[in-house]
C-alpha cells in the first residue's frame, strides 16, 4: 500500500484513501465538439504509459476529496512529488540532475 | 424568542424520529463503543473569501489548517478539505439556518440524517479504530481535536478525536451497522 | 527433435537422464532475420512456432529481455475459457480453445490442458441477466456454456458455499465444461522447443532498445543490448512493455500497464475440482495438479512496471475467496507475485498491422491473455506472414478507438478474465 | 516422568507436562516444547512422507525452514489445520497431530512405490508423457496425479475461529529478535521513538537458544536476551511481539506481520482471535532476520535422524532433548563442531565427525579433539544407511578411496549458513554475492531499512551486536529520536562461524546417479538440477520451475543456494551470473484467515439498508442485493409466490396506488451560482431554462458518447438542483462529476454534496396517490395546476420537512416523497395507513421493473450496457440539439456511433402472449441458419405483464426502429420463439394516466 502525499492535506496518507485517476496533463479541448477524430483519439484513448516517470492524477477521495497531480516512477513506484490540480507540469523534478 | 414563537406556527413532527441503531452500545476491556444521539449537521463548502462571514454566522472560526477542527458552544467545525467543512451541532441549534443568512458565496447542505455518530472511548480506543483505519492515531500524529475523513475497513468515515481516549466516528447512515459491528469486533480484540 | 514419450523416459532412466537434448538452443543472434518477434512469452513463441509450421517462415528470431516465459506467461493463473459475449471475442478465444485441445500432441509436450470446467457465479439479478446473455450468445455461436442452479453449482464444486444467508449468496452459475486450466510454463517451453527445432532462434537476455526505420518509414530492424539485428518485419508481443517498444517505433498506444497479483496456497489433496470465478464477489480460484489453490483477482489501481502490488489487493482477493469458500480460512498463502498487464480502453486485445510498414502488434490482453495463447499466436503469424490479418483477428484493430467500433466485453458483461 | 531422550538437567523447560498424540499414539511432552522437540524426546523421528517419492522423513530443522515435518493439527472437526511445521507448533496439553501424505500408514506407505520407480520420475518427466491417448489425460492421468499430489487435507467446514487485524505505526521496526534485533531495539528504544520488535519464535533470543558459548553482559546469552526483552516490554514506547512473523515487505516501509495469538493454547477463550494481522508503517526498518543453516547434499541425506547441526543443538540446549544416542557429524564448517561438543558433554556418544575440509584449525576443533571425538578431515559421507531411520553413514576420502561404514542413529550436518535476505529482497533491495564467503548479502537498498547481524553476512556475536546497536541508534535518530546514552551490550564470549560449501558434496557429483536431496519436500535431487541444465534450462528461474526446486512450502530456505550452485557448476558459470530466484512474500506461509482478518461474514462487505427496511422486513418482504444495498424485491402475502405477488402489486398500482421505497437512488445536491452551467456540461439535456420548481429527466454520458447514468433532476432554486442517479451508479457519478468540476471546469462556482442518505424516498404511484399524500402535506398546493407532472416543492409532510417530487416511473400519477432519513419509516407508516383507506399495496423492485417496462422506461445497466448511445436507446429527444458542449458530445459523433444498423432499443411481443422471453436471450432474423448464427440483438428486459394480460419485452436489435412489425426469432434450447418488433410503450400510449 503506497503512501501518498496529498498537497491539500499537506501530509502523507495511506493509498486506501486515494483513487488513481489516470494520466495527468491531458486537457479537454474547449472546443471538443469540433475536434478531429485524431485529436479525440489522442485525448481520450492514447496514453503515455511510461516505464519511468509518470505524471498522473489522484483523488484523495476518502480524505479531502480533491484531485491532484503526482510524479511517480513506475519502475520503483516511488513518488517524486505531488502538486495541486491546475498547477503546471513541473519544469524540473526535485532530485533530478538535469 | 417567545414573541417569534407566537408569530410563527411551529409545525410539530407528528411522526417519531428513528435514528439508526439507536442506543446500541458495547463494552469491552479498555474500550466502549456506543451510538451517539442525533445532531444537526451541514456540509459547508465555501471559498476563502467567504470564511469570515460564515464564521461569524456560525459563531466559531472555521479552521483552515488541514486535519483540524474548531469547537464552540456545542458546535464543531471539522476541516475536511480546502473548501469543505463538516459542521456538527450537538446543542440543538441549526447551522443551516445560520448559513442561510450569509450572502457570501457558499453551499450549505443539510446532512443531519445522512450521518450517524459512534463514540469509541477508553484507553484502547485508538487501537480499536486502527483495526480498520490505516492512519497513524498516536497523540503525536493525531492529537486531540484532529479531524479527518478516512477509511474504516470498507467504509468511509469522518474521524474526530474529541479527547485523548475518545474518538467520534461519523459514517453514513446505511454504513452504521457495518461500522458499529467492525468497531465492536475490534474492541473485543483491542485490549488483548 | 527427439520425440518425448514414456518409452523415451524409460530409455533415459537407464542412463540417468543424461541423454536428453536441449529443449531449445541458445544461439548467438544473426545479423538479420526475415521476422523478429519481440517478446518470448507464450504469445510470441506461439507466433514463431506457427510462422514456422504454417507459413514456412523459419528465419525468425524471438528476442527476450529476460528468460523465455518469464513474464505474464509464467505468472498467470492459467484459466482457459472461450465463453465470451461478442462474436469477435468468441471467435478468437474459441479458436484458441480448439487449439488447446490437442496442443500436447501437436507440440509433443504435455501442456496439461485440463478441461475441468470454468464456472462463473451469479450473485444477483443483474449477474443472472449478464451471464444468461452469455449462455445464449455462446449457444448460438456453437460454444458450450450452460446455466446451473446453485445446487447444481455446488454439485459441480462441492466446497462452494451456497448458503442463502451468505453476504452475496450464489443464485446461479454459468459453466463452460471445455474451460479449464493448463500448465503455463509448459506452454512456453513446448512452443519454444517446437520453434527451436524448426530453426527459430530464441535469444534470451537480449533487450530491445530501439526500433530502426528505413527512409521509406518501414521498419529495418531493432537495436538490442546485443547489437543491431535487422528484419523487414517485426512483431511486437511484449505484453506490459508494449507501449515502451511501440514508442521506440513512434507509435503511441491506447494502453496502460497495471500490476496484477496472484497467489497460491500450500498444496493440499484435491478439494476444488474446477475453476470458479465471481465478478461480483471478485476473485477466482482453481487448484493446480500439485494441489495448490491458485487464486487471483483485480489489478492495482495505478500504472506500474514494478511487478509488485499492494497487500490490500491480496486482502480483498482472499476476503472474496473466504466468502465463497468459508472453509479455507485455515489454508495458508504460500507464495504471491505480480505481473504487468497491458489494458486497452475496451479491455479487448489489439492484434493488428500498425501505421508503420512491417510493424505488427499483438497486445492489450489485459488480465486474460493466457487462454488465448495458441489462437493469438496462430492468427498473428498469419497477419505477419501475409501482411494481412486473419479474419479472426481482423476486428482487433488499432483504429477501432477512433471509429468507436469497440469490442467492449467489460462494458457489456462486466466480467473480468 | 521423563521421555526416553529427555536429558535430565539439560534445556530450559519447566517440568509441567503436556500429553499429546501423534497418529493416534499418546505421548508426554513438557510445557514449552514444540511438537518436534516433544516427539524427539520420545524418540520419534519418522513424521512425514515426501511429496513425490513418498520417502520417509524426519526433522531437518528446529524452526521455520522445516521442509519435512509437516503434520495435520486437529483441534476439533472444524479446526483441522494442514501442513503445520512440527518444528514451529508449540505443544499444548491435548494436542492432536497426524502425519500426512501417506496411506495406509506412515511406516508403510503404498505411495512409496514411487521411490522404487523414481528413475522414471525425473525432473519434468510429466511434460514428456501422459499424452496418449489424448483423452487419457483428463480421464486417467490427471486424476491420478492430482490424488497423489497435495500434502495435507483442506478443512471441510467453516472455521469457528476468528482473526483480528490492526494497523500500526512506528519509527523503528525491528524484525528478528535474536541478539542483533534485541541490540538494535535497545538502542532505538532509549531514544524515545516508537519501536516495534517482532520475532517468529515464542521466545526471543534467536540463535542464542542454542549457542551455549555466548556470554553477554556477564550472563548466558539466552538469559541476557530474556532480561533485555523484559526491559523493552516495560517501556511505553516499545511494543514487543513474540510469535509474530514478518511475512511481507511492501512499498514505503509497509510490513505485514502475523501474530499467532492462540494456536499454542490448550483452550483459547472465544474472545481470543486465533491470529492477528499487523500492518505496520515504519519510518525505518531494521532487518535482523539471521541466517539459516544448510544441509549437506549427499546420497540418502533425507533419512529420518539426519538433521541440521544447529537443530540438534537447539533440541539439546533449549529443549533438553538428545536427537540420538550415537550421532555422526558431517560438516564443511566449524559450527557443527559446537553441536558435537554440546552433545558429547551431555552424554551422547559422537561416533565421528566427518569434515570435508582438509586441515581446518581452531578452538572448536581442539575442544572436540580434547573431548575424545573422532575427527576425519578431508572425508565425505557418501551415503546414509537405514530407511525409516538412519542407521549408518558411509565415509570415504573426498577424492575417492576406501569406504567405511559407521553405525549412527542420527547425523548432524552443516554446509554453512545462508543469510536470510528474504525480507531485504522483498523490499526490492538488490543482493550482492560475496565471493569470499560465497553468500548473497544485502547490496543496494531500495527503502529506508538496514540489515544487521547474520542476515547482513556479519559473523561473530561481538561484531553483530556492535553493528546492530549502532544501526538501531542511527535508525532512531534518522526517524527523529533523541540521542541515547547507554553503552552497547558487552559481549564476553561468543562463537564464530566460518564459510561452508555450496552444492553437492563428493559422492553426489555429476558422475553419480544417487539421490542426494537439495529440496527435501519436493524431492529435488542434485541430479535433477543437472538434468534441467542439460535440457536447456539456463536461467535459474527455468531450473526452479522445471525441477520445482525451492517451490515447496519452505520456499527453498535450505535448498535455494545448493540448487543455484549445482546449476552454476553444470553451466560452468560463476554463481552471480546465473542469478538468484526472486524472493516473494510471504516469508513463511500465512493463513488466509489472518489476511482476511475481520472481513468475514457480515463484515465481508457493508450491507446497506434503508430507513424503511425494518418495515419491509416485518411485512415479510423478500430482498434482493443491488450493489451493497438490500432492496425489497416483492411483498408476498401468505400463499403467494413471487409471480402472484408481483401480478397483484402491478395491478394494484395501476388501479389504486402503491408505495415503493426508492431511498437507495443516488442523490446529489448541486449548489452555486453556476449550477445550471455545470448541469449543462454534465448532462446531454438543456438546463438553463428549467424553471425552479420543475424537474427534468437527465442523461449523463461518458466522454466516449455512451450512456453512463440517468435520473430525474429537480431545480429547487436558481442555484440549487436536486439530482438523482441510479442506485448502483451513485458513487461513480459523484466521482465523475467531481472530476469534471475540479479539473476541467474549476472556474465554475458550484459545489456537490451527496444527499443520498439524507433523504428517505417514498414513491407513491397510482391514480389514488394524491389522495393518499394530500392529507399529510402542509404548505404545498397539490393541484395539477400548482403541482404539475415533473415538478418539485419543498414543504412538510407529517410535520417533517419534505422535498415532494411529482414524477412517475410507472406512467401513473405519481409522487416521490423525500423526508429526512430518520423520519422515513414513520412517514412511510403514515402514508401506509392513509393508503389502506384506498386499498393500496407496497411494491418492490420487481414490480417497479415491470411497471416501467410497460411504459418503455429504460433501466441504465439493464437495457443499456455501456455500448449504447442516447440515439440507440431512443432518447435523442433528451439531447440538447443547440448545445455546443457536454461530456460525450464528441464521442457520440464518432463514425461507428452514428453508423446505420446500430442496435436500437425496441419493444418485442411474443406471438404466443403466454410465452415470457428470457432476459439475455439472443435474437436472429433467420431461425433456420446453421450454427454459428448471425445474432442481431438480445432481450434486455422481459416480464409477464398482468396489466397487459401478456408478456412484454424490450430488446436491443440491429436497425430495430426500422423493423417495426417484423417477425424475428429467439432460438432457445427447446424451440424457437417467434416475436414481433413493436414500440416500447405497452400501456397508455398517450400518457393520459400521468394525470389520471
Amino acid at each position: 500500500m503506497l503512501l501518498i502525499r496529498c498537497p491539500y492535506c499537506e501530509e502523507e496518507r495511506p493509498e486506501l484513501e486515494f483513487r488513481n485517476a489516470g494520466e495527468a496533463h491531458i486537457a479537454r479541448s474547449t472546443n471538443i465538439a469540433g475536434e478531429s477524430d485524431d485529436d479525440f483519439e489522442k485525448f481520450f484513448f492514447i496514453r503515455s504509459n511510461p516505464k519511468g516517470v509518470i505524471y498522473e492524477r489522484w483523488r484523495h477521495i476518502h480524505g479531502c476529496a480533491r484531485f491532484f497531480n503526482a510524479v511517480r516512477d513506475t519502475v520503483t513506484d516511488k513518488f517524486v512529488m505531488t502538486y495541486k490540480a491546475g498547477e503546471p507540469k513541473p519544469a524540473k523534478l526535485p532530485g533530478a540532475s538535469k | 424568542m417567545a414573541k417569534a414563537a407566537a408569530k410563527t406556527k411551529v409545525v410539530e413532527a407528528s411522526v417519531e424520529r428513528r435514528p439508526a441503531l439507536a442506543g446500541r452500545a458495547l463494552s469491552a476491556p479498555g474500550v466502549k463503543v456506543e451510538m451517539l444521539p442525533p445532531a444537526e449537521r451541514i456540509s459547508l463548502r465555501a471559498p476563502q473569501a467567504s470564511l469570515a462571514a460564515l464564521s461569524k454566522a456560525l459563531g466559531l472560526t472555521l479552521p483552515t489548517k488541514p486535519k483540524t477542527s474548531a469547537a464552540k458552544g456545542g458546535r464543531t467545525a471539522l476541516w475536511l478539505g480546502p473548501d469543505e467543512w463538516l459542521v456538527i451541532d450537538e446543542a440543538g441549534n441549526d447551522p443551516l439556518a445560520d448559513c442561510a443568512k450569509v450572502s457570501a458565496l457558499h453551499s450549505a447542505v443539510g446532512i443531519s440524517h445522512r450521518n450517524v455518530a459512534i463514540s469509541v472511548t477508553g484507553p484502547a480506543a485508538a487501537v480499536t479504530v486502527n483495526s480498520g483505519c490505516p492512519q497513524d492515531l498516536s497523540l503525536g500524529a493525531f492529537p486531540v481535536g484532529t479531524a479527518s475523513r478516512t477509511i474504516l475497513g470498507k467504509a468511509e468515515i469522518v474521524l474526530l478525536r474529541s479527547a485523548e481516549d475518545t474518538f467520534r466516528v461519523e459514517c453514513w447512515r446505511s454504513f452504521s451497522d457495518y461500522v458499529f459491528t467492525l468497531l465492536s469486533e475490534a474492541a473485543s480484540d483491542a485490549a488483548n | 527433435m527427439k520425440k518425448y514419450s514414456v518409452f523415451a523416459i524409460a530409455r533415459e532412466a537407464m542412463r540417468g537422464h543424461k541423454g536428453w537434448e536441449e529443449q531449445w538452443t541458445s544461439p548467438e543472434p544473426k545479423k538479420e532475420y526475415d521476422v523478429i518477434i519481440v517478446g518470448a512469452g507464450g504469445h510470441g513463441l506461439a507466433t514463431a512456432y506457427y510462422l514456422a509450421t504454417e507459413h514456412g517462415i523459419t528465419n525468425v528470431a524471438v528476442l527476450e529481455k529476460g528468460w523465455l516465459g518469464g513474464g505474464n506467461t509464467g505468472r498467470n493463473t492459467t484459466i482457459i475459457r472461450s465463453n465470451y459475449l461478442y462474436d469477435e471475442s468468441a471467435g478468437i478465444y474459441d479458436h484458441a480453445l480448439k487449439l488447446w485441445d490437442g496442443l500436447s500432441q501437436e507440440l509433443n509436450y504435455n501442456v496439461m490442458y485440463s478441461a475441468r470446467g470454468v464456472m462463473m457465479l451469479a450473485h444477483n439479478v443483474h449477474d443472472v441477466q449478464v451471464l444468461k446473455r452469455h449462455v445464449h450468445a455462446n449457444r448460438l455461436n456453437g460454444i458450450d456454456n450452460e446455466w446451473l442452479t446453485p445446487e447444481q453449482a455446488k454439485e459441480f464444486c462441492p466446497p462452494l458455499n451456497i448458503a442463502r444467508e451468505a453476504r452475496y449468496p450464489v443464485v446461479g452459475a454459468a459453466l463452460q465444461r471445455r474451460g479449464g486450466t493448463a500448465r503455463h510454463d509448459a506452454v512456453a517451453w513446448g512452443y519454444a522447443r517446437g520453434a527451436s527445432a524448426r530453426g527459430v532462434h530464441i535469444i534470451q537476455n537480449c533487450e530491445v532498445t530501439g526500433v530502426k526505420r528505413a527512409a521509406n518509414g518501414a521498419v529495418s530492424g531493432v537495436e538490442t543490448t546485443r547489437g543491431f539485428i535487422g528484419a523487414k518485419k517485426i512483431g511486437v508481443v511484449a505484453a506490459g512493455h508494449s507501449s515502451v517498444i511501440m514508442n521506440m517505433a513512434g507509435v503511441r498506444m491506447p494502453l496502460e500497464s497495471y500490476p496484477l497479483q496472484a497467489l497460491v496456497s500450500e498444496p493440499v489433496k484435491p478439494v476444488v475440482p474446477c475453476v470458479v470465478m465471481s465478478n461480483t464477489v471478485h476473485a477466482y480460484i482453481s487448484q493446480s495438479d500439485k494441489g495448490e489453490l491458485v487464486i487471483g483477482a483485480g489489478t492495482d489501481q495505478y500504472v506500474s512496471y514494478s511487478q509488485t502490488g499492494g497487500l490490500h489487493i491480496l486482502q480483498h482477493t482472499l476476503d472474496a475467496i473466504c466468502e465463497m469458500f468459508p472453509i479455507f480460512t485455515r489454508m495458508k498463502m504460500l507464495r504471491s507475485w505480480g505481473g504487468i498487464v497491458d489494458v486497452t480502453p475496451d479491455r479487448s486485445p489489439i492484434l493488428a498491422k500498425t501505421p508503420v510498414k512491417g510493424l505488427y502488434v499483438n497486445c492489450g490482453w489485459g488480465t486474460g491473455g493466457f487462454k488465448a495463447t495458441p489462437g493469438s499466436g496462430n492468427v498473428f503469424a498469419h497477419t505477419i506472414a501475409k501482411d494481412d490479418p486473419h479474419p479472426i483477428n481482423a476486428p482487433f484493430t488499432l483504429e477501432r478507438f477512433r471509429t468507436g467500433r469497440l469490442i467492449d466485453e467489460a462494458a457489456a458483461a462486466a466480467v473480468a478474465h | 516422568m521423563n521421555a526416553a531422550f529427555r536429558i535430565p538437567g539439560a534445556g530450559r523447560l519447566r517440568q509441567a507436562t503436556a500429553s499429546f498424540s501423534f497418529d493416534d499414539k499418546s505421548y508426554v511432552g513438557i510445557d514449552g516444547d514444540t511438537l518436534a522437540s516433544a516427539l524427539l524426546a520420545n524418540g520419534v523421528h519418522l513424521v512425514g512422507r515426501s511429496f513425490k517419492y513418498h520417502r520417509p522423513r524426519g526433522f531437518l530443522s528446529a524452526g521455520a525452514e522445516e521442509p519435512n515435518a509437516l503434520v495435520q493439527i486437529v483441534r476439533d472437526d472444524a479446526r483441522k489445520t494442514p501442513n503445520v511445521r512440527a518444528t514451529v507448533q508449540e505443544l499444548y496439553d491435548g494436542l492432536t497431530a497426524h502425519s500426512q501424505n501417506r496411506w495406509p500408514s506412515l511406516a508403510f506407505d503404498v505411495g512409496a512405490v514411487n521411490d522404487i520407480a523414481s528413475p522414471l520420475f525425473s525432473a519434468g518427466f510429466y511434460y514428456k508423457t501422459f499424452m496418449w491417448p489424448k483423452s487419457a489425460w483428463k480421464n486417467l492421468y490427471e486424476p491420478k496425479i492430482r490424488a497423489a499430489a497435495g500434502l495435507g487435507v483442506s478443512p471441510d467446514r467453516p472455521d469457528p475461529d476468528h482473526y483480528a487485524a490492526r494497523y500500526a505505526h512506528c519509527e523503528v521496526l525491528v524484525l528478528g529478535g535474536g541478539a542483533a534485533g534485541i541490540a538494535a531495539a535497545l538502542a532505538a528504544a532509549e531514544t524515545g521513538v516508537r519501536v516495534i520488535l517482532a520475532d517468529e519464535q515464542a521466545e526471543f533470543g534467536g540463535s542464542l537458544r542454542f549457542e551455549s558459548g555466548a556470554k553477554i553482559e556477564g550472563e548466558d546469552g539466552f538469559a541476557w536476551a530474556q532480561g533485555a526483552i523484559a526491559k523493552l516490554k516495560a517501556m511505553d514506547n516499545v511494543h514487543v511481539l513474540p510469535r509474530t512473523t514478518a511475512f511481507g515487505y511492501y512499498a514505503q516501509n509497509f510490513v505485514g506481520l502475523v501474530e499467532r495469538v492462540s494456536d499454542h493454547l490448550k483452550s483459547p477463550g472465544r474472545e481470543l482471535a486465533r491470529e492477528r494481522l499487523w500492518q505496520v508503517r515504519a519510518r525505518r526498518v531494521v532487518l535482523a532476520t539471521g541466517a539459516i543453516e544448510r544441509h549437506m547434499v549427499f546420497a540418502d541425506n533425507d533419512r529420518p535422524g539426519i538433521m541440521l547441526a544447529s537443530a540438534a543443538r537447539t533440541y539439546l540446549n533449549h529443549y533438553g532433548v538428545a536427537v540420538g544416542r550415537n550421532v555422526g557429524v558431517y560438516t564443511a564448517n566449524d559450527s557443527a563442531y559446537a553441536a558435537a561438543i554440546d552433545l558429547k558433554k551431555a552424554g551422547v556418544n559422537v561416533a565421528a565427525i566427518v569434515d570435508l575440509r582438509d586441515n581446518p584449525t581452531g578452538p572448536v576443533i581442539d575442544e572436540a579433539r580434547a573431548l575424545g571425538i573422532e575427527i576425519n578431515f578431508g572425508r565425505a559421507v557418501i551415503r546414509a544407511g537405514g530407511k525409516l531411520r538412519v542407521s549408518s553413514m558411509t565415509v570415504q576420502p573426498k577424492n575417492g578411496g576406501g569406504e567405511r561404514t559407521i553405525p549412527v542413529d542420527a547425523i548432524l550436518m552443516s554446509a554453512g549458513w545462508t543469510p536470510s535476505v528474504h525480507l531485504f529482497s522483498q523490499s526490492r533491495g538488490k543482493v550482492a554475492f560475496n565471493e569470499e564467503t560465497r553468500r548473497f548479502v544485502p547490496g543496494t537498498y531500495a527503502q529506508d531499512c538496514v540489515s544487521v547481524g547474520a542476515c547482513n553476512g556479519t559473523d561473530g556475536l561481538a561484531a553483530t551486536i556492535d553493528e546492530a546497536y549502532a544501526a538501531g541508534a542511527k535508525a532512531a535518530k534518522d526517524a527523529g529520536g533523541r540521542a541515547g546514552k547507554s553503552a552497547k551490550p558487552k559481549v564476553d564470549a561468543s562463537e564464530s562461524w566460518s564459510r561452508g560449501m555450496l552444492g553437492a558434496a563428493p559422492g553426489a557429483g555429476p558422475d553419480t546417479t544417487v539421490k542426494a536431496f537439495v529440496d527435501f519436500q519436493n524431492d529435488v535431487t542434485a541430479k535433477d538440477i543437472r538434468q534441467a541444465v542439460h535440457e536447456g534450462m539456463h536461467s535459474i528461474e527455468h531450473v526452479k520451475r522445471f525441477t520445482t526446486n525451492g517451490m515447496a512450502t519452505d520456499q527453498g530456505k535450505t535448498s535455494n543456494m545448493h540448487g543455484l550452485a549445482i546449476a552454476a557448476e553444470t553451466l560452468g558459470k560463476p554463481i552471480p551470473q546465473v542469478g538468484l530466484t526472486t524472493f516473494r512474500a510471504p516469508y513463511t506461509p500465512v493463513t488466509f484467515g489472518s489476511i482476511v482478518g475481520h472481513a468475514r461474514g457480515a463484515l465481508f462487505d457493508p450491507t446497506r439498508r434503508t430507513a424503511i427496511h425494518p418495515w419491509a422486513a416485518a411485512q415479510g418482504a423478500v430482498f434482493e442485493d443491488v450493489g451493497q444495498w438490500k432492496r425489497a424485491w416483492y411483498f408476498p402475502k401468505a400463499g403467494e409466490d413471487m409471480h402472484a405477488a408481483v401480478d397483484r402489486e402491478c395491478v394494484t398500482v395501476r388501479k389504486v396506488a402503491g408505495l415503493f421505497d426508492a431511498s437507495t437512488l443516488g442523490k446529489i445536491e448541486v449548489v452555486g451560482p453556476d449550477a445550471a452551467k455545470f448541469m449543462e456540461l454534465l448532462y446531454t439535456n438543456p438546463w438553463e431554462k428549467l424553471e425552479p420548481g420543475r424537474c427534468r429527466y437527465g442523461i449523463m454520458l461518458r466522454e466516449d458518447g455512451f450512456i453512463y447514468d440517468d435520473g430525474v433532476v429537480g431545480r429547487l432554486a436558481p442555484d440549487r438542483f436536486h439530482v438523482t442517479t441510479t442506485t448502483g451508479g451513485a458513487p461513480r457519478v459523484m466521482h465523475h462529476m467531481e472530476d469534471y468540476l475540479q479539473t476541467e471546469f474549476p472556474h465554475l462556482n458550484v459545489w456537490l454534496t451527496s444527499i443520498t442518505e439524507q433523504w428517505a424516498v417514498i414513491a407513491v404511484q397510482g391514480p389514488k396517490s394524491r389522495d393518499i399524500i394530500a392529507p399529510l402535506v402542509e404548505g404545498i398546493d397539490m393541484s395539477d395546476e400548482a403541482l404539475p407532472h415533473m415538478s418539485v416543492r419543498e414543504g412538510k409532510i407529517c410535520g417533517v420537512p419534505t422535498r415532494l417530487f411529482r414524477m412517475s416511473f410507472t406512467g401513473e400519477r405519481g409522487f416521490e416523497v423525500n423526508v429526512p432519513a430518520d423520519y422515513g419509516e414513520a412517514v412511510w407508516e403514515a402514508l401506509w395507513a392513509e393508503g389502506q383507506k384506498h386499498g393500496t399495496c407496497a411494491y418492490g423492485t420487481e414490480t417497479m421493473h415491470v411497471l416501467r417496462a410497460e411504459k418503455g422506461y429504460i433501466i441504465v445497466g439493464q437495457d443499456t450496457d455501456g455500448t449504447v448511445t442516447p440515439n440507440d436507446a431512443g432518447l435523442d429527444w433528451a439531447v440538447g440539439k443547440k448545445k455546443t458542449d457536454f461530456v460525450g458530445i464528441r464521442g457520440m459523433a464518432r463514425a461507428d456511433l452514428v453508423a446505420k444498423g446500430r442496435k436500437q432499443l425496441v419493444g418485442l411481443k411474443t406471438k404466443d402472449p403466454k410465452v415470457v422471453l428470457e432476459e439475455g436471450a439472443q435474437i436472429v432474423d433467420d431461425p433456420k441458419q446453421a450454427i454459428p448464427m448471425k445474432m442481431i440483438g438480445h432481450v434486455t428486459s422481459s416480464y409477464w405483464s398482468e396489466n397487459c394480460g401478456r408478456s412484454i419485452a424490450l430488446a436491443l436489435v440491429a436497425g430495430g426502429r426500422d423493423r417495426m412489425g417484423q417477425t424475428l426469432y429467439v432460438p432457445m434450447p427447446n424451440g424457437t420463439i417467434e416475436v414481433e418488433v413493436t414500440g416500447m410503450v405497452f400501456v397508455d400510449e398517450k400518457g393520459e394516466h400521468l394525470n389520471g
